[in-house]
């Protein structure tokens, strides 16, 4: 047996098996064919919060005028800007790449395929190994019509590099979080951006008062949004990418003009090249590999994490299911048993969750009460100068338990931790409210929410 | 009866507890310290002030369980968390 | 009797305790001689977080150079400065004012002395009341030889209005919370800034190693710091103010001079006019009104809530013991129970600190681990250009008891909710571990500042 543990595809479910591996004693190798840290860091989370920060500081300048702070003729070093990034994710991505020759992983490099349940072939090369972690990831899925070739159509990956022009018009196809952070990033950096989304909310998956909130803020910055439609077709012309839009109540058709095309209508899992057939892994009609609460697969030696296991397709939830694989491996009693996994969407204000949705929970059968409390109240969010938002807390009735809690603001992703660890710990609404929060913190606002559940807010009138 | 449980008592003399607990506690006229916590460390939680006063109250009053026979106790609503499924 | 409650001082204490009063049904009435939201709306949190914000887009617009972005010749219109800060003060102290209108709050405008244990007098008119709060907070505390006049030595109340044009050399007397907040503001505007400090290291209370870490971080910002120095007398002549300073160690006398004095050297509790003899309340030696856990003075009825209660100052400590004293006088089974209060240093990056120190923890007995995350190895730091600082977490070795939770960086601030709740649950550094933390987010370094703990972090060598 060449390894104890070999894990297919390095990014954040691989490495982080690989390296949890290593870390209890196991002799570990990672297969990847394209570049370590995956669609994460290379072309996912990394590079598009790198491109949102720098699209917020355009913002953030121009909102400076406020207090008295302007600046002569800004300018924009596209070229500067792109290498900026790729900086950022060659630091990270070589950062994984030191971990693994510190931690003794194995990385082998090309394109991983099963012989049989006990053997991968690598290149040219098998490799036996006690364990297999399948960690292959996902794709953007395509759109029929509208067919990408990364220059004037592009998928996510296209997307990241920001042409210089920026496009002046631009189209996003998909109302979810990738759509909006492209989006967002693009109508900072000056194009004039129109989001269309087949469903009648965007961002599907969050909590609906929340998303009322965070549209109204994206649209106040310029962000047309257009629910219920569909694009059908595009081409390309002298004047631009003439894109035939839907109307998916009406059935009314109209020809709009763009120059950039964004198609982000979600994305699928990737096992192609990976022959998991030869080890009978089951795959499901919708290219799933689904896996226990260990993360096995059918086959018990064989374990799937991340995107290739199942939504949602985010990257904590590949990260925790690749230490539980590991840990599983090495004997440990781990397993997947999160009671939530947040989701962000990290545009400015941030649209940020964790655990049930109002909606949610009534579907649930919960009898539910909610507390809400909006940042226009918040001495923080003031001095911030961002006070779009709120914090909505969804709670049972009688026993006060956190179901949920919905946040719009700025540095919402940071406040999820201590909602994420509430949820965990089976905390109550009365828990956060006898919690001292430091003032003045974004964080407050939390605590207020908790008060609201129970009429008792300080800072509003509680109706 | 029951006995009384023994609780184990830290060294710091800290009575791990969640905030909601304390609150239960000092209003249902509790000594935290009498509790036996179901958390790690022996961390008191809702449940665990809850599930001692129905356990003394499940036992005739007698002087030695302050619990029972504290003047300011409400017949207490009791809160059960449970984990959502 | 007219009231069921007099709250004396409308400070966060005080208006946290009339408002919570309120909401439970009790007549309230709530005297202050200033100005409603006491030190911290006026002339504390508030404004200095305001010019923080301010200062700080000051040099994010210098960092974005890093990504591509450049501005033409900048200007900071210090009279615009002063009235943006000033508005969003105006906007929250009316909003108490609101809140007070709105929950039927008697608002008595003066002086409030007692004339008995039942009677307070406020301007000419006298009330009796059930119960008083009294909330009346603190003050600068003076330093022989630094006579301030607020226009060349300043107090924190005279440094919060920018002069214009903005000092060329500023000192800060005292290395405390409010001095660096002060010196990092002035340094962002373009002082060249000394900061000294009479004990051997700045932010008393705070972790030896975060601080270490932030005075690293303050220095690099060009700030100047002089532990162990302290300052003898200024004397204003034609080219500044000659400022004497002492080596505490040598002994060493030199002059150096200042266009601008900052005096920040702790405060004091305030019960002048106050007249609490007359209600046989005790005042320590140092000025204290001391209470219990329920916020009771020595006289039942009487309580004391905030600075003036004893230290730490802080805003939300007064708070929580304003709404403990409501509910208590309600009849509700309130008590200041926390197990820690945070404190919070807002600069860049912001130090931010819940729980014991190391130190402090061996020093009770505590066998101690301790686990630390760098920012230098987080993604979403590195997106936001800033990787100066780290999470360290202090824990109990044989239990995993989360002891102390210290922070240096961006939003750090905002990471003290997950440490506070975890804190105030008992939670373990496992319960953190295990709890999914969005990626990319400041909050996984909390995460993995617990794995660390264990040795297991994964985006660093654990030795
Ligand atoms: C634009 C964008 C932004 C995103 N932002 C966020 C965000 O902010 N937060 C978040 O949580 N998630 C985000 N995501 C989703 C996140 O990137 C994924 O959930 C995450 O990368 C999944 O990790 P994984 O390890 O399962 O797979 P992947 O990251 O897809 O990695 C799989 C790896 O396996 C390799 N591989 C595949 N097949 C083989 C084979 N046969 N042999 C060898 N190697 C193989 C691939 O080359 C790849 O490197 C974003 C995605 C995109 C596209
Ligand atoms: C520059 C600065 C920055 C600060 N930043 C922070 C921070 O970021 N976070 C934090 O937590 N803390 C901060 N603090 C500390 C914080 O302001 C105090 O802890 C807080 O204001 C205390 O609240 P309090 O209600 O006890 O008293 P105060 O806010 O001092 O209010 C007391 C009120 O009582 C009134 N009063 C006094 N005597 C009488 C009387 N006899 N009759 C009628 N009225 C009377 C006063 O006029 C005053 O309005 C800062 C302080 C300063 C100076």
């Amino acid at each position: 047996m060449d390894f104890d543990v070999l894990v297919i595809g390095a990014g954040p479910g691989g490495y982080h098996a690989a390296i949890r591996a290593a870390q209890l004693g196991l002799r570990v190798a990672c297969a990847e064919r394209e570049a370590v840290g995956g669609v994460c860091l290379n072309v996912g989370c990394i590079p598009t919060k790198a491109l949102l920060h720098a699209g917020e500081q355009i913002a953030a300048a121009r909102h400076a005028a406020d207090f008295g702070l302007t600046f002569g003729e800004q300018k924009m070093d596209i070229a500067k800007l792109n290498g900026w990034k790729d900086g950022i994710v060659k630091k990270l991505t070589g950062g994984v790449g030191a971990l693994f020759k510190a931690n003794k992983i194995t990385h082998l490099i090309g394109e991983a395929s099963f012989v049989d349940a006990h053997t991968v072939k690598v290149g040219d090369k098998t490799y036996t190994a006690g364990s297999f972690i399948i960690a292959t990831g996902s794709e953007p899925a395509k759109l029929p019509g509208l067919d990408v070739n990364q220059v004037e159509i592009v998928d996510s990956t296209g997307a990241l590099v920001m042409p210089d022009p920026v496009p002046a018009r631009m189209l996003c196809v998909g109302g979810g979080v990738i759509g909006f952070e492209f989006s967002h990033v693009y109508n900072n950096m000056g194009s004039q951006v129109k989001v269309i989304e087949f469903l009648p909310n965007v961002i599907p998956g969050a909590d609906a008062d929340a998303v009322k909130e965070f549209a109204k803020s994206m649209t106040k910055q310029g962000i047309k949004i257009e629910t219920q439609t569909k694009a059908n077709r595009a081409e390309k012309k002298a004047d631009g990418i003439h894109v035939e839009l839907e109307s998916v109540k009406t059935g009314e058709k109209r020809t709009e003009i763009f120059d950039r095309v964004l198609v982000a209508v979600g994305r699928r899992p990737r096992t192609d090249g990976l022959n998991v057939a030869a080890a009978g892994v089951h795959v499901t009609d919708r290219g799933f590999i689904p896996a226990d609460q260990q993360q096995r697969t059918n086959i018990a030696h064989i374990y799937s994490v991340g995107d290739v296991a199942g939504n949602p397709m985010l990257a904590h939830k590949a990260m925790k299911e690749g230490l539980v694989a590991a840990e599983v491996i090495a004997g440990k009693p781990a397993a997947q048993d999160a009671v939530a996994i947040p989701g962000v969407v990290y545009t400015s204000p941030e649209l940020a969750w964790v655990g049930l949705t109002e909606q949610e929970a009534k579907d649930k059968g919960y009898k539910v009460k909610t507390g809400t409390f909006p940042l226009s109240a918040s001495g923080r969010a003031m001095t911030l100068q961002q006070t779009d938002g709120f914090v909505k807390m969804v709670v049972e009735a009688d026993t006060d338990l956190l179901l949920g809690v919905h946040i719009v603001g700025p540095h919402a992703s940071d406040l999820l931790g201590e909602a994420g660890l509430a949820l965990e710990m089976g905390a109550t609404a009365t828990d956060i409210a006898l919690t001292i929060h430091a003032h003045p913190t974004l964080g407050e606002s939390v605590l207020e929410a908790a008060e609201a559940v129970h009429k008792q807010a300080i800072h509003i009138m509680n109706r | 009866a029951p006995t009384q449980p023994t609780v184990q008592t830290r060294e710091d003399g800290r009575i791990l507890a969640v905030p909601a607990a304390r609150q239960l506690a000092r209003e249902l006229g509790v000594d935290l310290a009498q509790v036996q916590g179901s958390g790690p460390n022996g961390r008191v939680r809702v449940h665990d002030v809850t599930a001692h006063v129905e356990g003394a109250r499940a036992v005739p009053p007698q002087s030695a369980q302050p619990v029972a026979s504290a003047p300011a106790a409400p017949q207490p609503q009791v809160p059960q968390p449970q984990a959502p499924a």
